[in-house]
């Protein structure tokens, strides 16, 4: 049976970020979710917007959350960590303030009800992925992964409510699921520089550079991340970060999303791979077919 | 019985000239979602689309509060000021339907029995009841079944039935109806000599309540069958308070500081208090008890002792009950067993 | 008839308190208006409607007998909103009284017989009237037994009454007291009011038996009096349903058919096992 | 029949200067009730007071009003004039006429009214009041000490000095608590277990104390003055009587290898032990989780070598009940652990340890002998970093408040630590420097200055492990917020400290109250700060909240001090103002409906279930029922009460009234 | 002519009291002679946890043209808790009473601590000008004078 | 015979359960509440949206509330009330059994408390559109029209407390209003009395008005008087976040408290 979810990309899953939005389509489709997108939708507003307007860092991602509610979704996927982040952050506070609320329904003109179920890409995965991915995984990732969760993705815990502040696990468990070795490192929620990318390249040199080169240290043959920035960082700069760094780092960063994609046998164009500026050489080994017979069976009952 | 006509109009004119000579007129009034008897100050305000009202016309001979009189306490003496029976308007009741009007009939055979309760038959005195024939009933009805007709007479001092011009039969049924219309002889006509019955509802009669008052002393003493009849009873007061014949009453103190008064209100032998002693001690403790007690008043006692009625069939306390408790599948349902 | 307002009580002062026993306490009460006396009248057995302004009426028995004329009594114990207003009261003070309603003892119809009074704890007042206007009518009776019970001797009301009683020689007073109640001075019986009458065995011969006292305690006493061999028209008790109008009017006395306040208070035992089980 | 004095005083001018006593006096006398009113110039003075006895006699009052000043002020002069005159005293009300009423207004017809309201309603009130006498609960002279810490041990040997029996509960098999884990005390660093340990020996020998460890509290109930404490005695496996505590067994116990609590897992013990040598009582207990003979089934080597044959491997645990007039919470605290702070490593990383462990590292008779070395490799660390406020004060992890004695023993620690290993670099991350305790800021300052400990003002963001050493990442904000990195041997987390496991349960089943970190709560925070709300029960030490030792000391000797108050007097005297759930004949017994929602509105748990029987013995009906000796007589279940079935002694819903009444209604 | 009549008017006030904070505070008033209006009648409580709202309902039935409920301040209560439970309590009365159309102002609640007599003076004279301006509470006072006597409406 | 009649008649046959409490066609279409003793009477029981009268109200009646053997078909509002008296400790675990349906009509079985509570955890809980838009008319209004709708309203009132002997939670052997020492509230249905009367009731109702609007459904002259406990209800979620009938814990929203609660009108 196709299951229908909302599904927010966000502009940088339009823009400099496809090759993310293309994965996630793609592993959506692998378990039979169609990802139907919320009608209309615009720029959450990310960062910019609340450091100059308030209301507008309210409006923007409020009226995304209208647009979902009026298209009647009661459940909305955001890729984007940032996204992710603002829009729970602005139904959180709507829902509480009601002054607030009326303020911004006026200027959306909608009633928002705020009871809209976001979920970021690794929510997405628990909810629809993990259970049936073991009979569809046709490799295994046979790899020291270093899982990095980035700022946005995990903070702040109260309204999240999703994974632990500090050192946190889900990620981990979900390239365990595959078959990868996760390090236990210590910059899995260290700043990548984030919008520095564009202002300052330096900084971002020296933040993004030392997670990668940590991650590389500690033996790690693949970065795995959940948000389209953190990828920028780590990947397009990354001449920027041998430049801080001063050494060659060829580690490449994938998208958890191109991790399952791969797993399950997607071809590196279906997943994006293809786009990223630092080249995935990473080869699978074969599952053995023995266990996907058994798992099939369980899938029937 | 003489038999006039009424046009529209001159029902119109004739209680705006009741109201002109400082008549309280008292008429079924539509207010917010129910029709109920209230006093009137224009024509305008009466409403014939009903039934019957939420309550009954009772209210103007029997009050639901009745000061009875005040008292004044002062410096450790007390006076008391008796009732002002000259306060008591003289009051036209209109729209009264047959069922109601002989509700009166019930109310009087208790406030006169032995002692006569002058507040009420003055207040009834002061009263002229125009009642007005039914032309449309509905399942809770079932006056033909208690003695009653929706065309019936009884009850009122004038009865009106509305023809299908919008103009009224006019029965004068007492010498107070007479006066009446010998006061405003100007309004009333000859008679046309419509046929009344054709313009009366249909009620059918389901059962005789001659059958109800052979059996139900018979069934006193069955305690089973009295605690399965009242099971839904939930042991309001509303029957009673809707109820035309229903007279219980309480008598109450209500004061503020050293001045007073004596008030007589409504009360039901529904409620689990109307009878508790002091002593904790209740004769009727179980709503079985209660139910029978109010069916036992309406179709025994009243009869044996008052030689009336307790039930007019009007279906009221039916349409009021919160659990549907309909009077007349219980009179039926005592018949049958 | 018509012409008075029925609510409207007369006006009385008390005379005279005196407090009985615990809690229980009688007021002597005396007209106000002069006219007022000189139209009242009233017989044993019958009650009235006591109240307090801004309180309340309630409803006890005329305890005083009306042999005695230019007052009358009445006995009661502090227990609901207008008993307890009541005992707050003191001399001079006015309180309303209507009445008197209700049947009467038949006294003429026990000429030339036996009387033998049982009474428990409050339930003595009522039988006072009785008594005094049979004690007063004396010459009219034979023998006059009174035995009075109640839980412990603090609780046996008109104390110097009794006394009176005891030291006629006409009377013949049995006191009691429930195991437990009584006193180390206490001369008395004690035991329940059943048990010493059984004790008593009194001869039913040309005897009426006046019963009055807590349900518990008239539900033992009947089957000894049946057992001594009284028939049910020769034994009277007096019912105390709750009322409001004592006429007939508020409808919540009724025993069945029966109106207490009109059929009764007082009631044969005769009367009563023809009434439904609803007092 | 009312019979009410009205005393009117003048207060000399106080008020007749401003009220019209005459007439107040004069209008009083017509309220209905009101036998006498008269006014007089002084009526606290001894012929004011003779007046009023004088008028209770003529006049055979009833009730009293005496209408002069606060009661506050007056209320017990003139309720002991009335009680001397044979009046309940309960039965004098005084109207204040002064506080409320001259003083606060001027000369003026409207301050005479208001005098008149006043007074008209103190009559009313009066009226209904009834004869009160004082409540009398007899008091079993028997204090139980939950919790054998020190401050535990402390109440215990200052109530049994003062002549009462004290039964002492421990959880665990010997006394001393964590005071018995300490290495050195600041701020005088002298060694903790040779202050301890005498006082130990001393509660095991003294005559009036009943010592019972390896025991948990399994249930309480009764009140002040009558508690009935029932104690789990958990099985030792072992016939104490028999034993002589000699240690062959532990000696000879094959399992070696488990974790010793007592040194924070830094050193090992057997299944059969006692926690440590200085043990009180000195007298193992086999652990049946790690036994062999428990899990196998075999092994019983214990009780082959024992020479008394004291081992009883098939003891269960058993049951005391004991009588007792009062209780006292000592239970303590405990130290955050698990991986509560994922970002620091701890319980990842074995060298990263709280601050307990390090007691245990630089105790001499701890598992290293008192040398500090670190526990993954045994090496002496070169640097260690100390990080304060490890989850306290957080608001983000739950703990916003201090724990008050992190910043003592980590300056403690440091010093310690500089003091063994001279070479060594000790740095404190600190939020702030709390040393307010006698000679504490002269602690703190030694450790800067004279054991040059680096204090860094600043949070930690990050302990992680690279190549063999701790990175340690945090902030200086005194250098405008510049990120420090140090390479760490050690790192101590002076964690926070926290209710002890188990608080909440047990404050359940003793009907305290307790804040939202699981600590018991004071009564009051100033007035009552060893009480708790609910009466006979007390507490002292940590179980309150983290407290170091002389302040536990302190509040253990408070508390003990309040229990032996407590049992100075044979009877203990409550005032009659309490709460009642009113009773009324059969067949209803009580317009209490048994809802219960009255429970939780009571803050002195006063309020408990009755059940109402037959004579046959069968329930009739449940309904709430408040404990006279518990009731403090707020009302709160009063108001709250919707079916009206509970009521106040003394100001009850008909006084109340009738108060409302008068004051707006003249008459 | 109106507002003549609202300057003369003196309103009926009842303050309902708890014994330790406001009582004491007002003693306090009494104490440093700090004048307030007479309207003011106090009645004692042991807490405002006592303080049913069925009394505010009585004094208003009475003819109370305003009430003063006061208190100890949050976590001062002599008892702990009391005035946590009543603050609970008149949230919810409060907005009842609003929503049958009473006017709330006429009721004035506050915490006094027994510190504050000169609080208490401003709390009483404030409300009076304030009970003041609302003038007589008209609406019920014709409940009250129609209890008295009820015809068919 | 459907679903519900079915399982009526097998209960009854079970002869495990001896009395089915529920709902069967009344007076000219509308439902009201039966009391099924027999199994060939199982075809009286109905249950569709005409059923909307809060049953609960039955289970603690003397009459049948030791019966141990019963069985109550209960709508949502129903349910709320049984969790509500649960945890007032007006009806026990154990004492009956509760057939709810799902929304699509199956019939579930509740045996315990705590699986009704689950139950009701499913439920929605607010107010419906039309009530919603009742109580906004009225919050709406200015204070005078308020005062004047209500007085109005109250003026009708003729005390016959049917909306008291209709609501579950009205379970108390003596109501305040029957206490006459003080006399609380007056007995004569004048306006001030009646007033009097719906407010305490709306305030005793405070955090356990499970919202069913059983006591206006019941008035026979149709006040809306649900209005007020709604707004009680409203307010105990809005200020303390609790909702009467979803949890069998004694949490009323007025017998407890946190020093945290946000009031703006003490001084």
């Amino acid at each position: 049976m196709q299951k229908k979810i909302g599904y927010y990309p966000g502009c940088s899953l339009e823009g400099s970020s496809r090759e993310y939005s293309e994965s996630v389509v793609t592993l959506a489709n692998a378990f039979d979710v169609e990802l139907v997108q919320v009608p209309d939708w615009n720029c959450c507003g990310a960062t910019a917007a609340h450091n100059l307007n308030s209301i507008l860092s309210f409006s923007l991602p409020a009226r995304i959350l209208a647009k979902a509610q009026e298209a009647e979704m009661d459940t909305i996927v955001v890729p984007c960590a940032a996204c992710y982040n603002r829009l729970t952050m602005v139904q959180h506070e709507l829902k509480k303030d009601d002054a607030l609320r009326a303020e911004v329904n006026g200027i959306i003109e909608a009633e928002l009800k705020c009871d809209i179920k976001i979920l970021n890409i690794v929510q997405f995965i628990q909810m629809f992925v993990a259970d049936f991915v073991a009979s569809k995984q046709q490799f295994l990732f046979d790899k020291k992964v270093a899982c990095y969760y980035g700022c946005l993705l995990v903070r702040p815990h109260d309204v999240l409510d999703f994974d632990r502040t500090e050192d946190p696990q889900s990620m981990d468990e979900v390239m365990k699921s595959l078959g990868a070795n996760p390090i236990d490192w210590p910059f899995k929620t260290e700043c990548c520089g984030a919008g520095m990318s564009v202002s300052r390249t330096d900084i971002v040199g020296r933040l993004s550079g030392r997670i990668v080169k940590e991650a590389a240290d500690r033996g790690a043959e693949a970065i795995i991340v959940a948000c389209p920035m953190c990828h920028s960082n780590l990947d397009m700069r990354r001449p920027a970060l041998e430049k801080a760094m001063g050494e060659k780092l060829t580690i490449p960063v994938l998208y958890i999303s191109q991790a399952i994609d791969m797993a399950l046998g997607k071809s590196q164009k279906e997943s994006g791979i293809n786009r990223h500026f630092v080249p995935v050489n990473i080869s699978l080994q074969n599952k053995v077919a023995a266990p996907q017979v058994v798992l099939e069976k369980t899938e029937e009952n | 019985m003489e038999r006039k006509l009424l046009t529209k109009d001159s029902y119109r004119s004739l209680i705006t000239k009741l109201i002109g000579q400082n008549y309280q007129v008292v008429a079924p009034v539509k207010k917010d979602t129910m029709i109920d008897f209230l006093k009137i100050s224009s024509f305008d305000e009466i409403t014939e689309d009903y039934i019957v009202t939420v309550s009954s016309a009772k209210t103007v001979a029997f009050p639901r509060n009745e000061k009875l009189f005040d008292y004044e306490k002062q410096n450790k003496k007390l006076t008391q000021q008796d009732y002002d029976f000259d306060s008591i308007p003289q009051s036209v009741l209109i729209g009264v339907r047959p069922c109601d009007a002989f509700g009166f009939h019930s109310l009087s055979s208790i406030f006169c029995w032995d002692s006569i309760d002058k507040i009420y038959t003055t207040r009834l005195e002061r009263t002229t009841i125009i009642g007005l024939s039914c032309n449309k009933a509905d399942d809770y009805c079932f006056c033909t079944s208690a003695k009653g007709s929706p065309g019936s007479t009884a009850g009122s001092d004038i009865l009106l039935t509305k023809m299908t011009d919008g103009n009224y039969i006019v029965e004068i049924v007492t010498e107070k109806g007479a006066k009446l219309v010998a006061d405003f002889s100007d309004l009333f006509t000859a008679d046309g000599g419509a046929d009344k019955e054709s313009l009366l509802a249909k009620v059918a009669a389901n059962f005789s309540v001659d059958d109800v008052l052979a059996k139900i002393n018979s069934k006193f003493e069955d305690e089973a069958f009295w605690t399965e009849q009242a099971m839904r009873c939930i042991g309001c007061g509303a029957c009673a308070y809707v109820c035309p014949t229903c007279a219980c009453f309480d008598i109450q103190d209500e004061s503020h500081g050293g001045k007073g008064h004596r008030v007589r209100c409504w009360d039901s032998c529904g409620l689990s208090l109307f009878t508790l002693h002091t002593s904790g001690h209740n004769p009727r403790e179980n709503q079985g008890q209660r139910w029978r007690q109010r069916l036992m008043h309406k179709f025994s006692y009243m009869p044996d002792r008052l030689n009336t009625i307790g039930c007019v069939g009007c279906g009221r306390c039916s349409r009021a009950c919160p659990v549907d408790m309909n009077i007349a599948e219980h009179c039926m349902s005592i018949i049958e067993n | 008839m018509e012409t008075q307002n029925i609510y409207l009580p007369y006006l009385m002062q008390i005379d005279k308190v005196s407090e009985d026993a615990p809690f229980v306490k009688t007021f002597r009460l005396k007209f106000i208006n002069p006219e007022d006396e000189a139209n009242f009248s009233f017989q044993t057995g019958q009650f009235g409607e006591y109240s307090v302004a801004g309180v309340g009426e309630s409803t006890f028995c005329i305890a005083s007998s009306p042999t005695r004329k230019g007052y009358i009594e009445c006995t009661f114990r502090k227990a609901g909103r207008v008993t307890t207003a009541l005992s707050d009261l003191e001399e001079g003070n006015t309180i309303g009284f209507r009445g008197p309603y209700g049947n009467v003892f038949p006294i003429d119809e026990w000429k030339g017989k036996n009387l033998l009074f049982i009474a428990g704890g409050i339930a003595l007042p009522p039988m006072r009237s009785v008594i005094w206007n049979c004690l007063d009518l004396r010459e009219n009776f034979k023998d006059i037994t009174i035995l009075y019970g109640a839980k412990s001797v603090a609780d046996l009301v008109y104390k110097h009454e009794l006394r009176e009683w005891d030291e006629r020689p006409d009377v013949k007073l049995v006191t009691t007291v429930d195991p437990g109640g009584e006193t180390h001075d206490w001369t008395g019986e004690v035991g329940f009011v059943p048990t010493i009458l059984d004790k008593m065995a009194p001869k039913a011969e040309n005897t009426i038996a006046i019963v009055c006292g807590p349900p518990i305690m008239i539900k033992y006493t009947f089957p000894i009096l049946e057992k001594c061999g009284f028939a049910d028209e020769m034994v009277y008790t007096t019912l105390e349903n709750r009322m409001k109008c004592g006429f007939g009017k508020c409808g919540r006395c009724n025993v069945g058919k029966t109106y207490v306040c009109k059929d009764g208070p007082v009631f044969s035992l005769k009367q009563l096992k023809q009434m439904p089980d609803e007092y | 029949m009312a019979r009410i004095g009205v005393f009117i005083c003048h207060c000399g001018e106080n008020i007749s200067a401003t009220v019209d006593c005459e007439k107040v006096a004069k209008v009083a006398s017509e309220f209905p009730g009101v036998t006498v009113s008269v006014d007089y110039k002084y009526m606290c003075s001894d012929p004011g007071q003779n007046m009023v006895k004088e008028a209770i006699l003529e006049h055979n009052l009833t009730g009293v009003v005496v209408s002069a000043c606060s009661p506050r002020m007056h209320e017990p002069t003139f309720r002991n004039a009335c009680a001397e005159a044979g009046l309940n005293p309960f039965l004098c009300e005084m109207a204040n006429i002064r506080e409320h009423c001259s003083w606060v207004h001027e000369k003026s017809d409207a301050t005479t009214d208001k005098a008149i309201d006043i007074v008209r309603t103190l009559v009313e009130k009066v009226k209904r009041n009834e004869a009160l006498a004082p409540i009398y609960v007899p008091i079993t002279k028997t204090a139980v000490v939950i919790g054998g810490g020190v401050a535990g041990i402390q109440a215990s040997l200052d109530i049994a000095d003062a002549g009462h029996k004290v039964v002492l509960v421990e959880r665990e098999p010997s006394i001393g608590g964590h005071m018995s884990q300490l290495s050195e005390t600041f701020p005088t660093l002298d060694c903790s277990q040779c202050i301890l340990t005498p006082r130990m020996v001393d509660v095991a020998r003294h005559p009036n104390i009943t010592l019972y460890t390896y025991a948990e509290i399994e249930s309480v109930d009764g009140s002040i003055g009558n508690f009935n404490v029932k104690i789990r005695l958990k099985s030792k496996s072992l016939d104490e009587k028999l034993c002589t505590g000699c240690g062959a067994c532990i000696q000879k116990c094959p399992v070696k290898k488990i974790p010793s609590e007592f040194e924070q897992g830094l050193g090992k013990r057997t299944a059969i032990y006692v926690p440590f040598p200085q043990a009180v009582p000195n007298k193992p207990v086999i652990d049946r989780v790690n036994c062999t003979y428990y899990i196998k089934g075999k092994c019983k080597v214990c009780e082959i070598v024992c020479p008394t044959k004291a081992i009883r491997f098939d003891q269960e645990d058993s049951f005391v009940e004991v009588q007792a007039g009062a209780l006292l919470l000592a239970t303590g605290f405990d130290v955050l652990k698990t991986n509560f702070f994922p970002e620091y490593g701890y319980g990842k990383y074995e060298d990263v340890i709280d601050g307990l462990a390090f007691e245990r590292l630089a105790s001499a008779s701890g598992p290293t002998k008192g040398e500090i070395r670190r526990p993954s490799d045994g090496e002496i660390p070169k640097k260690i970093v100390f990080i304060a406020c490890a989850g306290s004060r957080d608001p983000a992890k739950g703990i916003e408040y201090c724990s008050k004695i992190c910043c003592m023993y980590t300056a403690k620690h440091a010093m310690l630590y500089k003091h063994k290993v001279h070479e060594g670099t000790p740095y404190i991350f600190y939020m702030d420097i709390r040393a307010t305790g006698k000679m504490y800021e002269e602690f703190v300052r030694r450790a800067i200055e004279e054991d040059e400990v680096k204090y860094i003002r600043g949070r930690v963001s990050q302990v992680y492990e690279k190549n063999g050493k701790l990175i340690v990442r945090g902030v200086d904000t005194l250098l405008m917020g510049q990120a420090v990195e140090i390479e760490a041997d050690m790192v101590v987390l002076a964690t926070a400290g926290i209710a002890s496991p188990g608080s909440e349960e047990l404050a359940q089943k003793l009907h305290v109250s307790y804040d939202k970190h699981k600590f018991f709560s004071e009564a009051h925070p100033k007035l009552k700060p060893v009480e708790t709300n609910t009466a006979g029960i007390f507490l002292a030490g940590a179980c309150q909240s983290t407290k170091d030792i002389p302040e536990t000391v302190a509040a253990a000797s408070a508390a003990a001090s309040k229990v032996a108050g407590l049992f100075s007097n044979d009877l203990l005297k409550r005032d009659p103002l309490i709460a009642v759930v009113k009773k009324c004949a059969p067949p209803l017994y009580s317009s209490c409906t048994g809802c219960f929602m009255c429970i939780p509105v009571c803050p002195y748990q006063a309020i408990d279930k009755e059940e109402i029987k037959d004579r046959s013995g069968n329930i009739i009906k449940t309904i709430s029922h408040i404990n006279p000796g518990l009731c403090q007589g707020c009302g709160t279940c009063v108001a709250f009460c919707k079916s009206k079935s509970i009521d106040i002694l003394g100001y009850n819903h008909d006084q109340v009234c009738a108060e409302v009444e008068a004051l707006l209604n003249e008459w | 002519m109106e507002t003549n009549n609202t300057n003369s008017f003196e309103p009926k006030v009842v303050a309902f009291v708890c014994n330790w904070c406001t009582y004491a505070g007002a003693d306090l008033t009494g104490t440093s002679r700090i004048k307030y209006a007479t309207n003011v009648k106090i009645i004692r409580f042991p807490c405002t946890g006592r303080i049913d709202f069925m009394l505010l309902m009585k004094a208003f039935a009475n003819g109370a043209d305003g009430i003063i409920i006061s208190g100890c301040h949050p976590n001062d209560c002599h008892y702990t808790s009391g005035n946590f439970h009543a603050r609970r309590r008149w949230m919810i009365f409060r907005n009842l009473l609003d929503f049958i159309g009473m006017d709330v102002n006429r009721i004035v609640f506050s915490w006094v601590s027994a510190a504050e007599g000169a609080k208490w003076a401003e709390v009483v004279n404030e409300s009076v000008d304030q009970f003041r301006q609302l003038g007589p509470a008209t609406a019920y006072q014709k409940l009250i004078k129609n209890s008295e006597f009820q015809e068919v409406e | 015979m459907n679903n519900l009649q079915q399982k009526a008649q097998q209960l009854l046959e079970s002869g495990n359960y001896g009395l089915i409490v529920g709902y069967e066609k009344g007076t000219s279409g509308k439902a009201r509440p039966v009391f099924i003793r027999k199994a060939e009477h199982a075809s009286k029981l109905i249950f569709d949206e005409s059923c909307d009268q809060n049953i609960a109200v039955y289970l603690y009646r003397q009459e049948i509330k030791h019966d141990k053997k019963k069985v109550i078909v209960a709508n949502h509002h129903t349910l709320k009330s049984i969790v509500e008296l649960a945890a007032e400790n007006q009806v026990f675990d154990g004492d009956f059994m509760v057939l709810a349906f799902a929304e699509n009509g199956d019939i579930i079985e509740l045996n315990t408390f705590k699986e009704i509570e689950k139950h009701v955890a499913t439920l929605y809980h607010g107010l419906t559109e039309a009530e919603a838009a009742m109580m906004k008319k009225i919050e709406d209004m200015s204070l005078e029209d308020r005062w004047a709708f209500w007085e109005n309203e109250f003026s009708k009132c003729i005390k016959c407390y049917a909306c008291r002997a209709s609501c579950p939670m009205c379970y108390c052997p003596t109501c305040t209003v029957e206490i006459n020492q003080p006399q609380w509230i007056s007995v004569p249905s004048h306006t001030l009395g009646n007033l009097e009367w719906h407010v305490m009731r709306a305030m005793h109702l405070a955090g356990r008005c499970v919202t069913c609007g059983q006591c206006g459904k019941a008035c026979p002259l149709e006040l809306p008087i649900q209005l007020l406990t709604y707004k009680v209800a409203l307010d105990s979620k809005q200020f303390f976040d609790s909702v009467a009938g979803t949890s069998i814990c004694a949490d009323n929203a007025l017998a407890i408290y946190k020093p945290e609660d946000h009031e703006n009108f003490i001084r």
